[in-house]
């Protein structure tokens, strides 16, 4: 079996189109860059301020002007441009970002998110997650299904919200989930899970797509 | 032309205790350190710092905060530092860290508005979450937003690339983040830059930042600091 | 990548009667005459244009004006050109011109807060002036400020000094003005553009619209046109 | 006698300070720059975008993308920069313009302007006047006094406002005139008019300054 990370990432990838302007967030989401079928041309954004972010630098030839919103050497590619953090949220808040990828702590039915504290533990901030989530046209998060069995896609939120009712897809190891105006549909189940598995790990209740096809 | 060129610790002189000052850099990249290692030098404490985040122990605001100098930050992320946490929790009142957390987008807009002479804007981030508690919803064509104030401070460092003698400057790739918007919302605009070249060596369509903005300008900042 | 290079006429194809077009341009300096004439030359009518002025007779809007393509003009100034007083004071109901004048630093902020996704700001602009007539007075520290909101359009006529395939461009000198913020403010935004370079020859630094907002790049616009 | 206009452009510049910011509006204001001392470093904006606006070009050496706010031909001095509109009108709402030098149709006695229409008769619109005066840290009006001897400096304008509260100062070629709290200060007088003559030619009280210079 193919590494869990690698498989959500491999299936968000199918989500993009060419030509899409698309924002990931650190971890899991990142490796999304690495499954870009050949011919699709995706310009990925770095709220830190560009457009146009290209794959890491080979050892020894990093710019130390050029790093990503967590911190890490990056490259751009030709057609790149940089800007302010103004302009970047700009671009964010504005819609003009097609999708955002990024994981979480907790996910709803409701398509509320929560992904940036847990009091009284963690009180990391909430970076440009909060603007994302709200100004993208398409919220993907990318996850494992539990938290080593603990649910995380839920009835209800139990930490604070990142924003409310702004999750469109959940792609996690076991399937891809909609969340729709009538709850999360489950549209494609990983060949490794059986429906029961899938439910179980699930904290709310799930409606199987009535065109159910395998996570491929 | 007045000069605006000084050293370091001349720079940050009239810098006094309780002082708020924002800093340019996003996880460090882009902030000026030699202002930062000046005003650690000076030893000025109680300050309120406003910056993208908390940079990392001994980088960017992360200096001043292993010395005890910050009262309050004002911040969008902090998860990088760990010393954030630890000097949140201390039961030593005095070294208490008070930390405000804000969207990224908003506070790189709240200072823009500062520098802009709006009064506030509204946006979409965090309707609905705690960071619109205390504030202002207000609903326009359709849609909630929170009323957002405008973020002033009494200094802004600000860390350029190439910068002429009136202070026009402009930054090299992802150090421009929060730099530009802080040179319109301070009283007193220091920048800490790479490269001092004259008036006039600076493409006019290039220029980031303009030069009414600076007050004072400080050379040696370095492409990395350790 | 996506071939976004067209013909003029191809270019304003999609444009039907009654389409809210936002034109670059201060007093035609900066406006895409290409994409005008090719306006001009379809004759859709009944059209809203927004733009800071109304040029002059013979340039940028101007010639629209002269056809009597343009039903809602809103501008910050229309003094220049004398066609806009006749057209709204014509009897003839038809042919006659809405003029909705907007400070011209509102209308620049209106025109980015539809870009950047804000519901509207806050502006001491207007306030006590019949500019202030319908609008939300918000009083926020100490000041009355009016509630102004974000202004959209279907298209946006940019012009660009230099574009690469992407859409990446920049402008020189006083061509600049409005059309950074128009860029972003439109559903579908066409640049007409002195020189196509290809990708990768502008500096990413010195970028000022990114090629993401562009949709439609025609070539052969010329520094100046009669 | 001095050409009238030029006497009111040379008093204005006098007012300005080195290293100040200054943005002039068209017609009159405009000559303020003819008249700045050696030594005093002006930079002025032209809200079109840029600052540093230099002086007409020599004829045949206009640059066509080069024109200020009156869509006439300039030059730019070594260090300026162009910016967009909402930058340009940051720079002067945001309180970094230290002078906005502008004519008026009417100045009343509480700092009221009026500039911008005549109802029924002229409606140019008010371009960048509204947020000028709002925005710049001194507003000075400078105007002939009197519009063919019809009063401009009146108890209350009778034409919609511009702006209210914000004018500083008015220059005239009779005198310089502080707007203070308690109504308009005669400061300077012109030499070639009497007292009676100017309080005459002004619709409103004049308070004549206890120490009343020569404007000169």
């Amino acid at each position: 079996m193919a590494d869990i990370k690698e498989i959500i990432a491999a299936r968000v990838a199918k989500e993009l189109k060419d030509g899409d302007v698309v924002n990931l967030g650190i971890g899991l989401p990142t490796m999304v860059a690495n499954f870009i079928p050949e011919g699709i041309d995706i310009t990925f954004q770095s709220e830190n301020g560009f457009l146009g972010l290209g794959p890491a630098p080979a050892k020894g030839e990093e710019d130390i002007d050029l790093v990503n919103a967590g911190a890490q050497y990056v490259t751009v590619k030709p057609g790149a441009c940089f800007f302010d953090s103004a302009a970047s949220f700009g671009i964010i808040r504005g819609g003009h970002v097609d999708a955002t990828i990024l994981g979480s702590l907790e996910v709803d039915e409701h398509g509320n998110l929560a992904n940036w504290i847990v009091p009284g533990k963690m009180v990391p901030g909430m970076g440009g997650a909060m603007d994302l989530v709200v100004g993208a046209k398409k919220v993907i998060i990318a996850m494992q299904h539990t938290n080593k069995g603990k649910h995380k896609i839920l009835k209800e939120c139990t930490l604070p919200y990142t924003a409310v009712g702004v999750v469109d897809l959940i792609i996690t190891e076991m399937g891809v989930m909609e969340i729709t105006s009538s709850g999360v549909v489950l549209k494609e189940l990983h060949p490794d899970y059986t429906l029961e598995q899938i439910k179980e790990a699930t904290g709310c209740e799930l409606t199987v797509h009535s065109d159910l096809k395998p996570m491929l | 032309m007045i000069n605006k060129i000084k050293t370091a610790s001349e720079a940050v002189a009239p810098i006094q205790d309780g002082a708020v000052i924002m800093v340019g850099g996003f996880m460090a990249t882009g902030t000026p350190e030699i202002l930062i290692d000046a005003l650690v030098e000076k030893g000025v404490k109680q300050l309120t710092v406003i910056c993208n985040d908390a940079g990392v122990p001994g980088r960017g605001v992360g200096k001043l905060l292993t010395k005890g100098q910050i009262k309050t930050l004002i911040a969008s992320h902090v998860g990088l530092n760990p010393e954030v946490a630890q000097r949140m929790n201390t039961e030593n009142e005095e070294d208490k860290l008070t930390c405000i957390l804000v969207p990224q987008g908003t506070l790189a807009e709240r200072i823009r508005a500062a520098g802009a002479g709006l009064g506030g804007f509204l946006t979409p981030t965090g309707v609905g979450t705690i960071v619109a508690e205390g504030k202002q919803v207000i609903h326009a064509e359709g849609r909630d937003y929170l009323l957002e104030l405008p973020l002033k401070a009494d200094f802004a460092f600000i860390r350029g690339s190439v910068t002429d003698e009136f202070g026009n400057t402009v930054y090299h790739e992802a150090t421009r983040n929060f730099n530009p918007m802080m040179a319109t919302a301070a009283d007193h605009v220091i920048v800490g830059t790479c490269s001092i070249v004259r008036v006039g060596e600076i493409d006019p369509n290039q220029v980031v930042t303009p030069g009414i903005f600076v007050d004072t300008i400080v050379g040696g900042e370095m492409p990395w600091q350790i």
